[in-house]
């Protein structure tokens, strides 16, 4: 890589680190407000990470079949729009979205059920935890068979992947109001329904949304590798696997891009949620979730 | 809500404690909290219970309210196992810490018992409107609890406690973190409630005081293994103005509480 | 000896039983080639392995190869043991599906993944929509096994002569209860496995005469492999370290592979090429007429 | 033993319905088998062996799969290619590994995020969307890549692994190691203890139930990667390159035996995280 | 640890307020806790505040303590400012409610300031024990917290606070849950050791006679917004066996606090 690569290489990330260092510094002072300008500092950041990615696949001659230049990436985007849509559409609005809600709500009512009956906890945890690693391709190709090629398929292995994080995350979560806490419900001879509903949910809501963090993110890990196990012709999992196949590697990497904004808005949401509904808990209240 | 009385008519005693033993095990040997404890509240009984930290007051209260399980002897409540008791919501409990839940706002503590014992929206505004006054909390509704001062949190318990109607109040230190006049107010008003709805009260304290003033029973508890060493009926009236704590009745059973105190102290013993 | 790795477009099985003989059989270490064979599988773009630097040669189809070239990989091909195509297309006789005229709004199952080519060349030259447009076919991403068939999804599915067909063989169904389309048979054919390496390599005479031993050594690899197909499967089989490969099925592979290479003549076969990029191009999936695509001066030099 | 009876109840009620599914879902193609047999009224108890005993069934029987196992781990040498138990013990060590590498890593970032408010602002949002990136498309690449630096068998496929496990662990630990009450942290200021200490004596046992649910999470998803990883890097074997060559083959009880492997190891792996956490638990004093 | 005295040898105040103020922003509007307050605490004094719950004595505190900033007005310890006195680990604080660590054994959690500030680990066994010794709780160094009595817990954030040698000790209603006996053991003990160590002690309470008892100075607080209303100085003698309690210089001032505490208390307003 030629010197002045390197020199613009360099200079590219310490421009950003210096800016981002500064503004959280500003930030934390209350010179500037946080909202907006906490939103610049990824933004910042994520704009001297391309830099440097398209100084180095231009100075380093990286041959674009193994990894295309933002720009390349960019002019991808903004061709194929219609066809990333409708891949977004099969995938994430057909398949993520519905394979999330199912799956971190039999995790949530498993662990529940779980926690009702010692028999059950007894009985199904272990069992959940052999669903835990169930890989993906292999239910994969099972769940294709069961569900079918469409989309139906795809939400069933993005259940089986969301339902254990939820699971076990609950289970946690169940425990963790204090003994006083469930002291005073027992004073009030609060039935299970009323403990879990007034006490034991709200105090496992920090777990409970931890695990739709992670499950956010991997659910769309689990519907796009799904995908690689025959589809119709249509979805971001589809496009990526026939695209390496083609070499059409910055269709690829426009698939990713789009998959990572949509994955990013989706776990912001949660967050944002989260940030709502567990104001109480210390680690909202003393700063940011 | 539970009436403790037979069919016959006969009035049951509130609380009967037998022989009543409880042992803790730790990882670090046992723990003997309570031992061969023998009392009887009536119903109507304002009974205050005095005695040096750890003895064992809150394991007692604990214990009436099936929040532990005595090791030996016998306990009822009402004529009924403790738990059955519970389940009859026959008492209502002020822990020693606030045990406020974070996620609520003060009035929506407060609210909690209403919730889960079916009262209606309304009732239940009308309730957390008439405690929080008593408490002297109003302004705070809308507030979180760790929004507030120790002494604000331990009112606001206070208060969820008596918003719903049980027969028994157990309360422990329950003035412990306020003023002098906040307490006198808080006094009179306890005062004035149990002898208007004629409630039972078992009233754990540390002020001798306040026990006197308060109580037509003084239990008086000795540390490890916690025994009841003295057992002190009051004579003073029900009708108790504040002043009634310069009399020489009422100096005098309080003198007879500091002995007893003194005496089953283990403090010469341990140091 | 000259050290050279050979990227497998799929995984250890018969399909590639020349090389797997030839490297049991020391073929190469007697034309002094240090050879390294890695296998493929449903992720393994070979075209991008060789891009990256992580191969020598690779195997692929003629239709990927060129497409490669298109969009700035430049392969080259050097030589062509496959002659013919084993790919077909099979229906259950229960759907009803006798000619090509009776696939509108039918279900067919394709591989993707650089194998989609010929049958989209085909659907073009029958003037048939794979865009789900009405009048046409539905085109599923066929996993690659036959359960779409069995399992009722497609009313037809890809199959390899030497692989799959096998499978639905071995699962009951025969030319009695399935109706076949055998590309090769319908002139529909494009050119299969050959070796492709990068063009820049070929201006350097050392490399050219490795690969020259590289194809010497393969070609006597593919003669023994069809003259002794038992030991060539049980080679096939002990070269698999995935331990899937069953005896049975690699010996019918090999069967079927015999039919499809030449292994006399390494050459490419210059009407197929033709129709290859004829295909390539009514269907633009390449751009322009390729230029230098293919090489002799391997297949020169081992005459 | 009162553990027993609820796994053998819900196991027993499991196995149940498979028996039931199997021959529901094996029918069709057992109609047909007999059809060509000329095999007519078959006896409904004759009908169900018959669907339990095909050779590629659509979903085999639990005793098909579970005899599949043991021949193909106690039935063969350990160092044969055809060994379940080789190819699971291939697929353990990378997963090992890799959950090694990810907690460590997780916790790191755990740590630098809450440490650092430019560092959570700006890594943050790429961790999340770094997840977001199908790792099937980019592991190739990966491989490819490492290969090229002569990093081949082992560690590739522990690097996916790592990058999938971390992600919950970051997560679940920034939140735990924020989990502290105002007071306790109030508390260590007084003392004006410095970030080291804040974090080992305050955060870090303050955020242990958080880190054990990350745990579990992470080594299960840890052992995807690793079976994910094997699609990609055929050469090495391991359980992934079996499912995937057993359904080329269309070796259903192959895979079927391979998946409960896994899905075996997986439940093991859980499970002594589990433990751990118990010790932990009763060395730091947890309420039981 | 760290000196009050200038160069030149003039004692600074060890805690200087002037016209400070802090109002909490909240969901629910702005909370005054604290306004215009000014006082000057000497070295060596004892100083105790007292004033209705919710009035913004733990505030105060906290301020000192670099745990709250002031919105307004100016606060100095040492001639410092209160982040740099903290850092300088000026003072050892007693909070309000116990914070003790619920992974850590009683003598773990004792032992936690000497860890951070790197005292060996025989100083460390030794001061335990002796701390654990003041505050009458030997025999349950091996106990989890919540295997204590809600004033055993108390007692070990006292012992955890004394165990190390910090100049000034803010104690926020350090006894409150104590009983009369332990109280006046401990309030003698602490005496006993202001006496010897010189230190300057900020102490909140709501015993008019312990304030009274303990002081040099007694702060009157007023509630919401939180002001000081009365700052007296106490004339008795630095010398104070336990009768000092009934002679008539005590209870004049007492009698002078109680006022103060009335004076200021919001109570008829409010309700
Ligand atoms: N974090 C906070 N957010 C909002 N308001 C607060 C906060 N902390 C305290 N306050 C308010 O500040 C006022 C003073 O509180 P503070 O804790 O100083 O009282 P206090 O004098 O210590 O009372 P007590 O004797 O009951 O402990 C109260 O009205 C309280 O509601
Ligand atoms: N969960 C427990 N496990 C073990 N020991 C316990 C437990 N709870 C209480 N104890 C012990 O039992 C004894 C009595 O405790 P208890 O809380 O009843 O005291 P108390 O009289 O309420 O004291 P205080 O006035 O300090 O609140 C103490 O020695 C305490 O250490
Ligand atoms: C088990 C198996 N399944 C599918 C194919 C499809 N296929 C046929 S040829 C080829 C590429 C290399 O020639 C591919 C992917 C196969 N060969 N083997
Ligand atoms: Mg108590
Ligand atoms: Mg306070």
């Amino acid at each position: 890589m030629p010197g002045h690569y390197w020199f613009a290489m360099v200079s590219a990330w310490g421009f950003a680190w210096l800016f981002v260092d500064q503004l959280s510094g500003e930030i934390r002072r209350g010179a500037v407000p946080r909202k907006t300008m906490g939103l610049l500092i990824p933004a910042v950041f994520g704009v001297a990470l391309l830099v440097v990615w398209e100084i180095v696949t231009r100075g380093a001659n990286v041959p674009p079949v193994l990894l295309p230049a933002p720009s390349a990436i960019g002019a991808q985007l903004a061709n194929s729009a219609p066809i990333l849509w409708a891949d977004f559409v099969q995938t994430f609005v057909k398949s993520v979205i519905p394979g999330y809600i199912i799956g971190c709500l039999a995790g949530l009512v498993v662990a529940i059920a779980v926690d009702r009956s010692p028999f059950l906890k007894a009985g199904l945890l272990p069992i959940g935890n052999f669903m835990s690693a169930l890989p993906i391709i292999g239910i994969a190709p099972i769940m294709v068979m069961w569900f079918g090629f469409d989309w139906q398929s795809k939400a069933a292995v993005v259940v089986a992947m969301t339902f254990f994080p939820m699971l076990v995350n609950t289970v946690a979560g169940l425990n963790a109001a204090s003994s006083i806490e469930r002291d005073l419900m027992r004073t009030y001879a609060a039935n299970y329904w009323q403990t879990l509903l007034k006490l034991r949910l709200p105090a496992a809501g920090p777990f409970i949304f931890n695990a739709l963090k992670i499950n956010s993110t991997l659910a769309l890990i689990g519907a796009i590798v799904a995908e690689f196990f025959g589809t119709p012709v249509v979805g971001m999992g589809f496009r990526i696997s026939t695209g390496v196949g083609r070499l059409a590697i910055d269709l690829v990497w426009a698939e990713i891009a789009v998959a990572a904004v949509a994955g990013s808005a989706f776990y912001g949401v949660i967050a944002l949620i989260e940030r709502g509904v567990t104001f109480w808990h210390p680690s909202v209240r003393g700063g940011r979730a | 809500m539970t009436s403790s009385t037979t069919g016959t008519g006969v009035a049951l005693p509130v609380v009967k404690a037998e022989h009543l033993g409880l042992t803790f095990s730790t990882n670090d040997g046992d723990v003997v909290a309570l031992s061969d404890v023998n009392l009887t509240i009536e119903k109507g009984d304002f009974v205050s219970f005095i005695g040096p930290s750890g003895c064992g007051k809150t394991t007692f209260l604990r214990t009436i309210a099936d929040l532990e399980q005595p090791t030996s002897g016998t306990l009822e409540i009402n004529g009924q196992t403790p738990e059955n008791a519970r389940k009859d919501r026959a008492y209502g409990y002020v822990f020693q810490a606030p045990a406020l839940y974070p996620w609520r706002t003060i009035e929506k503590n407060i609210a909690l018992p209403l919730e889960i014992m079916g009262h209606s929206a309304q009732q239940q505004a009308e309730r957390i409107k008439r405690t929080m006054d008593l408490v002297n909390l109003s302004g705070f509704e809308k507030k979180f609890p760790w929004q507030l001062s120790g002494g604000m949190q331990q009112r606001a318990s206070i208060a969820r406690a008596l918003a719903f109607d049980a027969d028994l109040l157990l309360m422990d230190e329950p003035f412990g973190a306020l003023d002098e006049i906040v307490r006198d107010h808080l006094n009179s008003e306890l005062l004035k409630l149990w002898d208007r709805t004629k409630k039972t009260i078992c009233f754990v304290t540390h002020s001798i005081p306040e026990a006197v003033y308060l109580s037509t029973k003084i239990v008086v508890m000795s540390p490890r293994p916690g025994r009841v060493t003295d057992i002190i009926e009051s004579n003073l009236p029900r009708e108790r103005p504040l002043d009634i704590r310069e009399t020489p009745e009422f100096l005098a059973i309080a003198a007879r509480v500091r002995d007893g105190l003194r005496a089953g102290h283990s403090y010469e013993e341990v140091v | 000896a000259d050290a050279l790795t050979l990227q497998l477009k799929w995984v250890t099985q018969a399909q590639f039983a020349g090389y797997l003989v030839a490297e049991a059989k020391g073929f190469y270490d007697e034309e002094n080639i240090d050879l390294t064979i890695l296998p493929g599988g449903p992720n393994i773009a070979p075209e991008q392995v060789i891009a990256g630097g992580g191969a020598d040669i690779i195997v692929t189809w003629m239709a990927a190869g060129l497409a490669a070239r298109d969009t700035g990989v430049p392969l080259v091909n050097i030589a062509q043991p496959f002659k013919r195509s084993g790919l077909m297309m099979i229906c259950p006789v229960e759907k009803e599906i006798k000619t090509v005229a009776d696939f509108p709004g039918h279900t067919l199952g394709v591989w993707f993944f650089g194998n989609e080519y010929p049958f989209f060349a085909w659907m073009n030259k029958e003037g048939i929509a794979t865009d789900g447009s009405a009048g046409g076919v539905t085109v599923l991403q066929q996993s690659f096994d036959i359960q779409p068939m069995i399992q009722g999804q497609a009313d037809c599915i890809s199959v390899m002569t030497y692989n799959e067909y096998g499978q639905a063989l071995d699962a009951g169904y025969g030319p009695d209860n399935l109706t076949i389309f055998n590309y090769t048979e319908m002139g529909n054919d494009l050119l299969e496995d050959g070796l492709y390496v990068m063009e820049d390599t070929l201006s350097d005479p050392a490399k050219v005469d490795a690969y020259t031993r590289f194809v010497r050594a393969s070609m006597k690899g593919w003669a023994y492999a069809l003259d002794n197909p038992e030991e060539a499967a049980q080679i096939v089989v002990d070269s698999d370290e995935t331990g899937a490969a069953e005896l049975a099925h690699q010996l019918y592979m090999v069967g079927e592979v015999s039919k499809l290479v030449d292994a006399d003549d390494a050459a490419l076969d210059m009407t197929t090429y033709d129709r290859t990029v004829k295909a390539l191009l009514d269907q633009s999936i390449i751009k322009a007429q390729p230029e230098g695509a293919y090489t002799t001066v391997v297949t020169d030099a081992l005459k | 033993m009162n553990r027993v009876l609820p796994i053998l109840t819900i196991l027993f009620a499991i196995l149940a319905f498979w028996y039931a599914a199997a021959i529901w879902m094996n029918a069709p193609w057992q109609n047909i088998l007999n059809g060509r047999a000329n095999l007519e009224n078959v006896p409904f108890l004759e009908f169900a062996q018959q669907t339990w005993a095909q050779d590629k069934p659509v979903l085999p029987a639990p005793h098909q799969v579970a005899a599949e196992i043991w021949n193909a781990t106690m039935g063969l040498e350990f160092t044969s290619r055809r060994s379940l138990a080789l190819h699971a013990w291939i697929t353990l060590s990378a997963t090992l590994l890799g959950f090694v590498f990810g907690t460590a890593l997780g916790v790191v970032l755990a740590v630098a995020i809450i440490h650092n408010d430019a560092t959570d602002r700006s890594l943050m949002p790429w961790i999340i969307a770094s997840q977001t990136i199908p790792i099937l498309a980019i592991a190739p690449m990966v491989v490819v890549g490492l290969g090229a630096v002569g990093l081949t068998g082992l560690v590739p496929k522990a690097l996916i692994s790592m990058y999938l496990s971390f992600f919950p662990v970051v997560v679940g630990m920034v939140k735990g190691l924020r989990s502290p009450e105002a007071i306790q942290l109030d508390l260590m200021r007084t003392y004006d203890a410095n970030p080291w200490q804040v974090f080992w004596k305050l955060r870090w046992p303050a955020a242990l139930p958080m880190l054990f649910a990350s745990m579990k999470v992470g080594i299960a998803i840890s052992l995807i990667g690793a079976v994910v990883a094997e699609l990609s890097n055929a050469a090495g074997g391991g359980l992934g390159v079996r499912l995937l060559t057993g359904s080329y083959n269309g070796q259903t009880i192959q895979i079927w035996a391979a998946l409960f492997i896994a899905a075996g190891l997986a439940a093991v792996l859980v499970a002594m995280v589990g433990a751990a956490e118990k010790i932990v638990n009763a060395r730091i004093g947890v309420r039981a």
